[in-house]
Formats: C-alpha cells, structure tokens, sequence
C-alpha cells in the first residue's frame, strides 16, 4: 500500500495525533520555558475521558445499552493501576516497564468487567440500565465503605515516577506523562475501532438495531452483551489507568455516579453513532467543565441549556450535524452553505450574547455579588444593580431569539433545496 | 429540518466559553491565593459562604495593608467537589505562580492536594507552592500523611473529639455515637471513643453507629434505637443532609437527648434544625459571633457586625482570618513571597487571633493549636443564626494548650 | 425419524387459558417444500415461534433434524441447521445490507463471538455475502442502510439473512406478505431458487405462491392440522372448503 | 415488641413519602418511558413553591396552589420539549430531563439562594399526636400518611373510574395500541405528565418541611425513587404502592437488626476473626448497609425479574 493511500483513509487518526501533540504549544509560556500545567492536564483530562467515552460508547453507541454504572469500570481500574504502581515501587520491580502500566487498569477493569458484566448482562434494555444504576450505587458505597482496597475517603495515592521505563524516562513532568497518554489513548482508540470492525462489533451492531433477529442468526444477544461489556471494561479500566498516572491519586470520585454521567453525556453530545463522536464529546464536555467553571459558576446551566437544545434539535450529536453534511460536501457545493451560515451567525452571537449576559447578571446579583466578584462581560465592567445592562441583555436575547427563528427558515429552506438536489442526483442521504 | 437551529445552537455553546474568557479580570501585582472548593452543583453552598466570608477578611486584611505593602487577591476555582478538579485547579495556580492554594472542604480533595503539592514541588523547585487548609480534618493529614507545604489551621478529628469528649457534663453517663461511614466518620467514632475512654471512664457507651454517606433518607428508625438504648447525649460528626435529617427527626419524636455535633453551627444547619432545637444542640465550633461579647471584645464584635451588616448573613470565619493574619505575618517575616521562605517563616508561629486568645502553628506536624468553642443552640442570645431567632451560646471555651495533642508526624524539609 | 427435518408431536401451547395450538401433529420430510395455511388466527405463527424456540411449548415434542428442541434457546435451534424470516420485516435497520447479510452468514462461517478477526480482510466471507446480495438482486443497494429500503427489498433482504448461514431448515413466515403482483412473482422466483435441496416450511397467505411452491400444504385451523396433503388433494378437501367457505361465506 | 411497633410506624411513613414520590414517576416511567431524571428536581421545586407560597397565603392554599403550578409547569416541559425530543427515542429523552435537572437545580440556587429555606410545618399540625412507648408521634406525620393515603385513592378512582383514566391504564399496559384505538395520544401524555409533575410537586409540598428544603434535596432523592419504581415494575401502580412501602420497612428494620455475615457463619460454627480473609466485608452489618438494601434489591429483582415485583411488562 502507498503512502498516500494510508494518509487519505487514515486522514482522521493522523489529524488526531497532530492536534493532540501540537495544541498544548499554542499554551506554551515561551516566557518561562515552560508548559502550562493546567493545559496539559486538561488536554490529558480529554484524551483520557476519550478513551473512556469510547469505552462507554462501545455499550451505548454499538450495543444500544444505555449504562449508569459504567464508572466502576473506569475506577476498579483506576485502583488497580494505583496498587500496581505503589507495588512496584515498594518491590522495585523491573521487570514491569513504566510504560505498560495503564495494562494494569485494563486487566482491572476486564475483572470488573467480567463480574458486574454477568450481573449486569443478564438483561437488556432499560432493565440493563437500572441494573447498573444499583451496581454503580452500590460499588461508590463500597469504595467508602471499605478501607484496604479503596483507602476510604483519602483514596489510595500513588506515585507515577517508577525509573522502569523502557525508554529512560522519568516521567516526572506533566509533558512526559501527557506524551504517554497519547500513546496510551491513541493505541486504545484504534483498538476500540478495529474492534467495531470484528464479528463481535458487527453483532454487537446487530443486537442493538434488533435483538430478537440476531437469536435467529444463531447468536444468543446475552453473550454478545457480555462480551462487549467486559472489553468495554478493559478499554474503560485503561482510561481509569491514565487518569492514575495523570492525578497519581484515586478516590471513590472515580467510581461514582457523576463520572459515569460524564461519559454518557460526552458520548451523546458528541454522538453515538459515529466512530469518533465520543472523542469530540469528550473534548466539549471536558471543556465545558474545566474550562468555562474557570469564568462562571453558572457553567452547570449552560451544560443544561446545551443538552435541551442538543436533544431537541441534533439528537444525532456533533458528529451527527457534521455528518448531515456530507452529501452536500460530495456535491461539491458546502461552499453555498457559507452566507445562510453566517447569516444565521449573526443573530446568533447577538441572541446568545443577550442570553449569556441575563444569566450572567442573574448569578451576579444572587450570588456573585456577595462572593465580593466584579462582574465584567465581554471585557466591560458591568453595575448588576442597575437597569441598563438588564435592559439591553434582555432586549439582545430576545431580539436575537426571534431573529434566528426569522433566519433559520430562509436557511432551513436553502438546505433543503441542496438536500434535494443531492437526492435528486443520487447521493445518498 | 432543524438543522439551522442545531448548528446555531452548537455554535452557542462555544460561544459561552469565549464571552467568559473575556470576563477575565486583569493582572495586578497583588498575592493571589488560589482558593477551590466546590462552587457549582449540590455542595455549592459550602464555598459560596467561604467566598464570601474570605473576601470579607481579605478586603480587612487589605485595608491594612497587606503583606510587604502587595494586596492579597482571593482566585476561586470550582472542583465540583472532585480531587481531579481540585488537581486543575492546583495546576492553574501554579501556571500562574501563585504562592498559594486554599481549600476547606472534603479529605479527599485535601490529600489529593497534598499530594500534588508534594509531587509539584519536588518536580518543579522553581515553581512552589504552599496549600493552606481550612476545614479538611482528617487526623492523617498532619500525622502519617503530612508535608512541609500542608499547612493546617482548622483543629483535627482527634483535637475536635476530645473537646467534644470534654464538653459533656458530669451528669451524662450513656452517650450514642452515630457517624458517617467513611473515612471521616469512621475516625471520628474511634477518636471519641479512645477520648471517651481516656478523660471520661464513667462513660457507658450504650451504641455505636455508622451510616452510608449521604444515602439515609430517614432517620427515625435510628432515633428508635437510640432511644431504646437509653442514651442521654447522642455524639455526631454527620454533616448536610445526614446531620439535619437526623437532628430533626430526633427533636420531633420528642425524645430527651442533647445532640453534640461538629457541624449543625455551619450554614444551613440553624434553618434546618429550627426553634425545636433550642438548648438540645450542642456544636463544636472554631468561632461563633457571640463569643466577642461574650468575652467583651468591642473589637472583634464590631468586626463580624460589619460582615452581618454588608451580607445580612452570620459570620463564622474566624479562621480565615487566623489563615491571613498568620501568612501576611509570616510573608513579612520572610520578606519575600517565595513558598519556601514562607512555609519555614510559618513554623512555629504564634500569633494572638482577634479574639486575643493564642494560636500557634506546630512546627513538627504544621497543625494550628487555636481555641475552641461549643455552643449551644438558644433562643435571647445577641446574634441569632440565619435569622431563626436561635443562636449559637458560647457554652464552653477550650483554649489552645488544652487542644495539643501528640503527633506521629515525621516532617521531611526542603535543603533551601 | 432420521428423514425428517422437523417433526412435532402432540405439540400444545396456551396462553393463559387459552390454548392456541392444539395437539398438532405434523412431519416434514428433509428436502420438502411445504406451506401452512389457515384463515387468521388459526395459530400458523404461533407455531412458527415454537418451532424456532421464540416460545416454549406447553406439552408435546418438536424435533429439528432429528434433535428434540425442549429446552433450546432460539440461537440453539439456529446452530441444528434452522433458520427464520418474520411476517413482520426484521432486520437491522442502521446496518448497510450488505453488513445485513454477513450477519447472517457469521455463525455458520465459525467466527462466533470473535474479537480478533477483521471483517474487512474476511475475503471468503465477504465474497459469499456479496454472492448472496447479487441473488437477491440487492447489490446496488450494498452500503445503503437497510432501513432505508423499500418495502420489498427489505422483505428480500429478510429472506437473504435467514437463508445466509446455510440452514437446511428454512421458516419463512409470509414472505410476499404486502407486495405487489409482480414484486410476488420475483419474491416466489427468489424463495424457489434459495430452498432449492432445502427443507423449506412457510406461512403463507398468497394461494397462487403456495400452490406454486409447495410439495405438500398443511391446513391449520383453530390450533389444529385438519388436513396436510399434497396440493391437489388439499384443493378438493371438503374440511379446508368448509373451513375457508364457511369462515369466508359468513 | 416497642420497637418493633415503633419501627413498623416509621417504616410506613417513609414508605408512604417514598410513594407519593415514585407514584407520579410510574405515571411518567410506565406509559412514556421517560427515565425521567427532573423528577425529584420538580420534587424540589414543589417544595419551594409552597415555602415561598406559605409566606404570603399560608399552608393550606400552598398545598393546592404548588401541585398545580409543578403540573402546569409539567404540561409545559411535555408540550414544548418532551414532545419533540420524544421521537428521537429514550436516551435523548433522558438526557433532555437531566439538562431540565441542572437547569432547574441552578435557577433554584438563583432563585432562593444557596442555603436552606425556613420552610417549616405549619402550627396546625405541629403538635405530638400520640405517644407510643415513649416515643412522640408528630401529627404531621399522620397527616404526611392520610395526604398518600388520599393521593393513593385519587389515583386509583382517576384510573378506574375516569375515561381518561381508562385510557391511561389501557396505555400503561399497552402503550401502542392507545394510538390505534384513536385517541389523541399526546395530549394523553401531557396530561400524563402534567400529572406525574404535580404529584412530584405534592410530594415536595408535603416532604419539604418534613425533611429540609434546600437545592441538594433533589440530588439525594433521585436515586431512590428509581429504584421504587423499578423495584415496583412498569405499569402498575400497586406495585409502586408495595416496593415504596417495602423499601421503607427493609430499610427501617435493617436499622433495628444488628447483624452481619460473620454473625451468620458463626452459627453453622465459623468464627471470624480480623486475620479472616474479607473479615472487613464480613463484619459489615446489616445497619451499616441498611440505606443501600434498596440497591440491592433492585438488582436483584431485575436480574430474576426483569419486570420487577408486579409489572405488567418487561422493563
């Protein structure tokens, strides 16, 4: 195979890599010489909530298994990895290369995978998933509950810097670590997607598209969700091992109810029925959260706002929207798309600015105020207490609101008539 | 065909991130002290009522003009109450240089951030960090788990229950101990036992104890038992949901019980308990706003008047101001605002707190040593609590040589 | 015994009170092309659903190729060589067809549950599937979702996936149910050819499909065979005249 | 025996505030198959509504005028929101109400603040009813048992007595065929769900002053009332009634038992002791796990019974 070839059907994973080894440079304090601690660990955040959106979505996405209970997976091995690390270093062991730590968690997250999974596995559909609710209750209960394993609320800390590598490295720095978490999220990947290539992939597909046909293909649906939960397990357990080897500490957080909303919800906002939804929902969801907490406290509303509206209008997730796309950019003519887009833009910035600044003034006078916080939007100091900003946040909102719906019919109708014509011409839909 | 609306809505969310990037505020040469705890979601409250009690004593602070003539400034970050939150948080302050990280709430968060500071220090000598703890308790944070840049000016689990221990009167024989199943709760049971046991022998423990976290949405039952063991005082840490539910239930089955807790003084605990609690709720406190008066300190009391005055709210930050006091002292005595020199200028500090009573930061486990109260909850005192009527009477002062204990500490110091 | 492929003795099943099949006896002789008719509610799907193991029978015994079934679940009577088609369309709506119909052929090609062998590099496989996708006149269609197909296709690619593992025993449960008059014709053409050397067992309520197809015709009524002949002789019975005039008449 | 009483008495109210909770989920849950995760946030919002209520009119007026603000405010979720989401299928149905959960628990905050609001029980019933070994038992608690006693019946009598009710419980059952039949099946579900709402509402009315009114409460309710559902299976309102009440005794009189597994393997002769291997998973007792038997049960139940105690249908 030609070079050329690999790069146009593998253009995806390359860009991937690309943008996961550039983008903390754009973060770079050329100043000091240094990387930014904080970018790094929220790159290294995203890669491994990737990974673990993956893993989610390899029930949610391939199997049509809604879970609530995926973080036990995810934490079982997190401490694992954590109890190998600490075993390693206390025995001086070198026989174990720092680098194939994160096998550890996947090992620990296959057992975990291996016993909820029978429990969990017995049943599909919403029983599945209340199923896993309780085990997820239950495991977080547990991991404060019982002190050896879990080391109670202090959880069990870790130290990364082992002096096994293969390589000589110390992995002491942020930036060695994040270097082998693309390694690590990167080989996990693209083991999850060649998976999803594998008669287990496809029947997994099956399963979830029609459960009843698929016994009638001669596969029993409850082995194939077995399967898939406990290798689910096995990727979530790496993703558990990368965020040891990031936070060097693990704490029943990492098996509770909130990491298991993560995943769900960066594998449905990214999207579920593509391959690498996950990834961009973990990306956006990560962000979200690490990222605008930074600047409002309000982010928990806008993480609200943000999945009312993706449910209600793009339930197919980002990589839904961008897959809508498609026959237009086989036509060649995305390019027509360009103005209804920014028109539509337009109101948009505007509505969303009002919307912004009403929710922002509103947290400022009920809560912020008292915090002793300035508010200032868009780099402006703004006086909560006073009518005007009120008025012209109002006014920008509603303003923009009834804009967008006046611009999203001339665009619905341009789209449309491009969605037509690329049936018309044959390209699928 | 919706799809102008989903993108629009797409594009939305990105824009909200970039709106509030540009709500950043500027720079300034002022001390910035990182604060996280969570800010966002059900445990909000917790560092919201910090907030806004920090920023009342950094504005006083600041108005006296600060340390080394630079103003303190307080930098909230939200950790949603997760450890690899708090993590972020630490890393963005040090992205910053800022010489400081605060944190109040949660053991776990605290000795993720011990540990980081630990690895973050020891990795990075040019960049250091000191994390000063406000409220995490657990008692293996200055002893098996302590550090050089762990500073602690809250008292811990085994300090708390040995002022509880000594709070109970001579008349109380039975006590119940009913805790939180978790590491906190679970060291608190044993520490108010061995307390118990030490200072109090005529004490009959007749029940012992321990409850999911957060997961009991009744509490009657227990109130039953309790009350069939004959118990006269009820001895808890529980706190949130866990601690009101129970004290409630308890205080409307009508049963004779003094409730000694850790924490029915802080916010929201005066609502929930409400006027059926007068005189039956004991707290173990590191300050209440009628301990000024009480001791006739025009000054102290004119000071959490002004936070009353400014927020309408009560004022239960003594420590913070403990927390300032000691790093603006300790910033001036090293003259710089380099970690090192300030963690070794904290050592063995002692400094009056604004009660006048002596505070001194032990330099072999880095634990404050401050007085102590216990209140009760009643109804005529000066300053009621969140405007039940009922406040917090200072029913016992513990002053700091009667709060040291032993530590199983073994600091390791930086060379420089 | 050892030439029939499927043989059900005194096979009964309630529903609660109601009992929906009622002792049927029937023997269908390997490589036979036989139909079940019957006005509605006669019970022909019902035992279509015991037979392939959807639900356990109440008494009696059914044997496919010669094992009895008591106690097998539906992937298990698969792995005896039988396989299904739904009156109702069922396949897999979100998958290409052409990914359809290798689900269809996985079992029998030995890969199972198997997550180390790549698809893509299957070739025997992938070639037998698109080998099965040109019978079935369904290779334009080979990367659509089959969700998206019409009507008859997906009735075609239904048959595709239940004949794909190379069952000997094939059900097809009203396979021409809703099409048209020549989309029937292609459909009797396309069953004809992929039960040839098969034992094929079908519900069906087109006559000119069954009397077309079938070798023998079983006459199903109220749960009860009334007649199970060859298709002359089931033309001039005067219990399936009663049954069908009389039930038609009133 | 005085406990036992005592503990039969608490195990019933909570159960019966467990009902009123989970029986307008089962409403929701059964006929939609929404896993509505805004449930225990309208909960909440009830019980601000009848805090803030109570300080102008009172009470009583709060305790009508609050359910039905949560209803129409349900009505309003189902026609505007629920309803277009509706066709994409559950999951997004789920996710809409857990951004609904966020965005409700955050203007909550907003609205009332931070902390917890003085909503207490009102004068009228704020007395001790009886005493029983002892042990006061508070009046409101006997009114908390006759509100979902009432409440129970309303519910029963609507869905047997009613035509809509009928077509309700036909749709419980069988969801599909209500359509078919012609009738008009959204409005159905937004009278559903406006229903389920203000039975949440109620239930915050009547549970907010009982236990503490603050933005956590929905939080820690969540769960539980899933699980009651579940546990009580799709489509039946009796068995909603019976999970609550069995969830509140388990969990009432696993307090009361002290016991664990080392207690048992003690009496066919096995001693544990701190050596023995899972002597810390062993020694765990019944009081100590009491607030997860519902988990437990759940799991269970679902494993052996995917259509919980009396549902009509698979879950």
């Amino acid at each position: 195979m030609n070079p050329l070839y690999l790069l146009r059907r593998h253009w995806v994973w390359l860009a991937i890599l690309v943008i996961m080894l550039a983008a903390p440079f754009l973060f770079y304090d050329w100043s000091r010489g240094r990387h930014s601690g904080f970018a790094l660990t929220l790159m290294s955040e995203m890669a491994l909530m990737a990974v673990f959106a993956l893993s989610y979505n390899m029930l949610m996405g391939q199997a049509g298994l809604l879970s609530f209970g995926h973080a036990i997976l995810f934490g079982i091995g997190a401490y694992f990895t954590a109890h190998t690390l600490n075993w390693v270093k206390a025995n001086d062991i070198m026989w174990l290369p720092a680098e194939l730590i994160p096998l550890a968690g996947g090992v620990g997250g296959l057992c975990c995978g291996i016993v909820a999974g029978y429990v969990a596995t017995q049943q599909r559909s919403t029983a599945f998933a209340m199923i896993t609710l309780g085990l997820g209750e239950l495991f977080a209960a547990a991991a404060l509950m019982f002190m050896t394993f879990f080391g109670g609320e202090g959880g069990i800390t870790t130290n990364r810097v082992i002096h096994s590598s293969i390589f000589g490295v110390a992995y002491s720095s942020a930036w060695q670590v994040y270097c082998l978490l693309i390694a690590w999220s990167m080989f996990a990947a693209i083991l999850m997607y060649l998976l999803t290539q594998t008669p287990l992939g496809r029947i997994a597909n099956a399963t979830r598209d029609n459960y009843e046909r698929t016994q009638f293909v001669g596969y029993n649906p409850r082995v194939v969700r077995y399967w898939q939960f406990i290798l689910a397990g096995f990727f979530a357990g790496i993703a558990g091992a990368l965020y040891t080897l990031v936070y060097e500490i693990v704490t029943f957080d990492t098996l509770a109810a909130v990491k298991s909303a993560n995943a769900l919800l960066a594998a449905f906002i990214g999207g579920g029925g593509g391959f690498f939804g996950p990834i961009l929902g973990a990306v956006v969801v990560v962000g979200l959260q690490s990222g605008v907490s930074l600047f409002t406290s309000a982010w928990l509303l806008y993480l609200g706002v943000l999945f009312i509206v993706m449910v209600m209008y793009a339930p197919g997730g980002l990589i839904g929207i961008i897959g809508l796309h498609a026959p237009i950019a086989r036509m060649g003519r995305l390019g027509e798309l360009m103005v209804p887009y920014l028109r539509a833009l337009v109101p948009t910035v505007v509505g969303g600015a009002g919307f912004v600044a009403v929710v922002e003034l509103a947290t400022h006078r009920t809560i912020g105020a008292a915090q002793g916080k300035k508010l200032s939007l868009f780099a402006m100091p703004v006086d909560s207490s006073s009518l005007w900003p009120w008025a012209i946040a109002v006014v920008l909102a509603v303003a923009g609101a009834l804009w967008l719906r006046a611009e999203g019919r001339q665009f619905r109708l341009r789209w449309n008539a491009l969605i037509e014509d690329a049936k018309a011409r044959g390209i699928g839909v | 065909m919706r799809f102008g609306r989903t993108i629009i809505s797409a594009v939305a969310a990105g824009f909200v991130a970039v709106a509030a990037l540009a709500a950043q505020a500027q720079a300034q040469p002022t001390i910035k002290i990182a604060y996280t705890d969570p800010l966002s979601g059900p445990f909000a409250q917790t560092g919201d009522s910090n907030l806004k009690q920090m920023q009342y004593v950094i504005d006083y602070i600041n108005a006296k003009g600060g340390a080394l003539g630079r103003k303190f400034e307080l930098v909230p970050f939200d950790n949603k109450s997760q450890p690899s939150d708090a993590l972020i948080a630490l890393k963005n302050a040090t992205d910053q240089n800022m010489p400081f990280i605060m944190q109040c709430s949660g053991s776990n968060i605290a000795a993720a951030l011990i540990e980081g500071v630990n690895k973050h220090n020891d990795r990075n000598p040019d960049n250091r960090i000191i994390y000063l703890n406000c409220g995490a308790v657990a008692t293996e944070l200055t002893n098996e788990q302590c550090s050089f840049w762990h500073f602690r000016f809250d008292l811990n689990v085994a300090q708390k229950a040995e002022v509880m221990v000594k709070a109970l009167p001579k008349s109380t024989t039975k006590v119940y101990l009913l805790n939180q199943d978790y590491l906190f709760g679970q060291s608190v049971q044993r520490d108010v036992k061995k307390f118990l046991a030490k200072n109090r022998p005529d004490i009959q423990v007749v029940g012992d104890e321990l409850i999911p976290l957060g997961k009991v949405q009744d509490f009657s039952p227990y109130i039953t038992k309790i009350k069939a063991s004959g118990a006269q005082a009820l001895l808890t840490a529980n706190w949130g949901p866990d601690m009101n539910l129970l004290i409630k239930a308890g205080i409307e089955s009508g049963i004779d019980l003094a409730y000694y807790t850790f924490y029915a003084h802080l916010t929201g605990g005066a609502t929930a308990i409400g006027p059926g609690g007068e005189g039956k709720v004991r707290s173990v406190m590191s300050f209440g706003e009628n301990v000024a008066p009480a001791i006739g300190n025009a000054e102290a009391e004119a000071f959490t008047k002004g936070f009353r005055a400014k927020h309408n709210f009560d004022f239960a930050g003594a420590v913070y101001r403990t927390i300032f006091e000691h790093v603006a002292a300790a910033i001036n005595k090293a003259g710089s605002v380099d970690p090192t020199k300030i963690a070794f200028a904290m050592e063995d500090q002692k400094m009056k707190d604004f009660l006048g009573y002596d505070t001194w930061m032990r330099k072999d486990d880095h634990q404050i040593m401050s007085a102590y109260y216990v209140g009760v909850f009643k109804k005529g005192v000066k300053y009621d609590a969140e405007g039940t009527g009922l406040g917090w009477e200072v029913a016992a002062t513990i002053l700091e040589p009667d709060v040291v204990q032993p530590t199983t500490c073994k600091m390791k110091r930086p060379r420089s | 015994m050892s030439d029939a492929a499927i043989q059900l003795t005194d096979v009964r099943k309630s529903f609660g009170r109601t009992e929906i099949i009622r002792g049927v006896n029937l023997t269908i002789p390997k490589g036979q092309r036989h139909a079940i008719i019957g006005p509605n509610g006669a019970g022909k799907t019902t035992l279509f659903n015991l037979i392939s193991g959807r639900f356990p029978i109440s008494s009696g015994t059914i044997t496919v190729n010669g094992r009895n079934t008591a106690g097998l679940t539906p992937p298990q009577i698969n792995h005896l060589g039988l396989s299904r088609s739904f009156q109702v369309t069922s396949i897999f709506p979100r998958m290409t067809v052409f990914e359809n119909i290798r689900c269809g052929l996985l079992w029998s090609r030995g890969y199972k549950y198997s997550f180390w062998n790549l698809l893509g590099s299957q070739r025997a496989l992938n070639e037998a599937s698109d080998a099965l996708l040109e019978r079935l006149n369904l290779h334009s269609r080979r990367n659509r979702p089959a969700g998206l197909l019409s009507y008859a296709e997906q009735r075609a690619l239904e048959i595709g996936i239940t004949i794909a593992g190379g069952a000997n025993v094939i059900l097809l449960d009203e396979p021409t149910a809703g099409m048209s008059h020549s989309e029937t014709e292609y459909a009797q053409h396309l069953i004809r050819t992929v039960s040839e050397g098969k034992t094929l067992l079908m519900v069906e309520h087109d006559m000119s499909v069954v009397f077309g197809l079938a070798d023998v015709i079983t006459v199903l009524v109220y749960g009860e065979v009334i007649a199970s002949d060859a298709p002359a002789n089931i033309r001039s019975n005067r219990a399936v005249q009663q049954a069908y005039l009389g039930e038609e008449a009133a | 025996m005085e406990v036992f009483v005592v503990s039969l008495l608490n195990g019933l109210v909570y159960g019966m505030l467990l009902f009123m909770l989970a029986s307008g989920l089962t409403l929701i849950f059964s006929m939609m198959g929404v896993l509505n995760f805004a449930h225990a946030s309208v909960y909440m919002l009830g019980a601000y509504f009848a805090y803030t209520i109570s300080l102008y009119l009172g009470f009583w007026p709060a305790l009508i005028l609050a359910p039905i603000l949560c209803g129409l405010l349900g009505a309003a979720i189902e026609m505007y929101g629920l309803r277009q989401v509706h066709r994409h299928g559950h999951i997004p149905e789920l996710l809409f109400t857990f951004g609904l959960a966020l965005i409700i628990e955050k203007v909550v905050q907003m609205t009332w603040g931070m902390v917890a609001v003085p909503y207490r029980i009102p004068d009228g019933l704020d007395f001790s009813l009886f005493t029983i070994y002892g042990t006061q038992f508070p009046a409101y608690r006997a009114f908390m048992l006759l509100i979902s006693a009432l409440m129970f019946a309303a519910i029963w009598l609507g869905l047997t007595r009613t035509r809509i009710g009928l077509i309700i419980q036909a749709s419980l059952t069988h969801p599909d065929m209500v359509g078919a039949l012609g009738h008009n099946v959204p409005r159905v579900f937004t009278i559903v769900f406006a229903a389920g709402t203000a039975l949440a509402g109620l239930a915050g009315v009547i549970g907010g002053n009982y236990r503490v009114t603050e933005p956590g409460m929905a939080f820690s309710m969540g769960p539980i009332v899933f699980v009651v559902v579940v546990f009580g299976g799709l489509g039946s309102l009796t068995g909603c009634f019976i999970a609550s009440i069995i969830m509140g005794l388990i969990q009432t009189f696993a307090v009361v038992l002290d016991y664990s597994l080392a207690d048992l393997l003690e009496l066919v002769g096995i001693v544990v002791t701190k050596a023995t291997p899972g002597a810390e998973f062993l020694t765990v007792s019944l009081p100590r796990i009491g607030a997860l038997l519902p988990f437990i049960l759940l799991v269970l139940i679902l494993v052996l019974r995917p259509r919980g105690l009396m549902g009509t249908r698979d879950t």
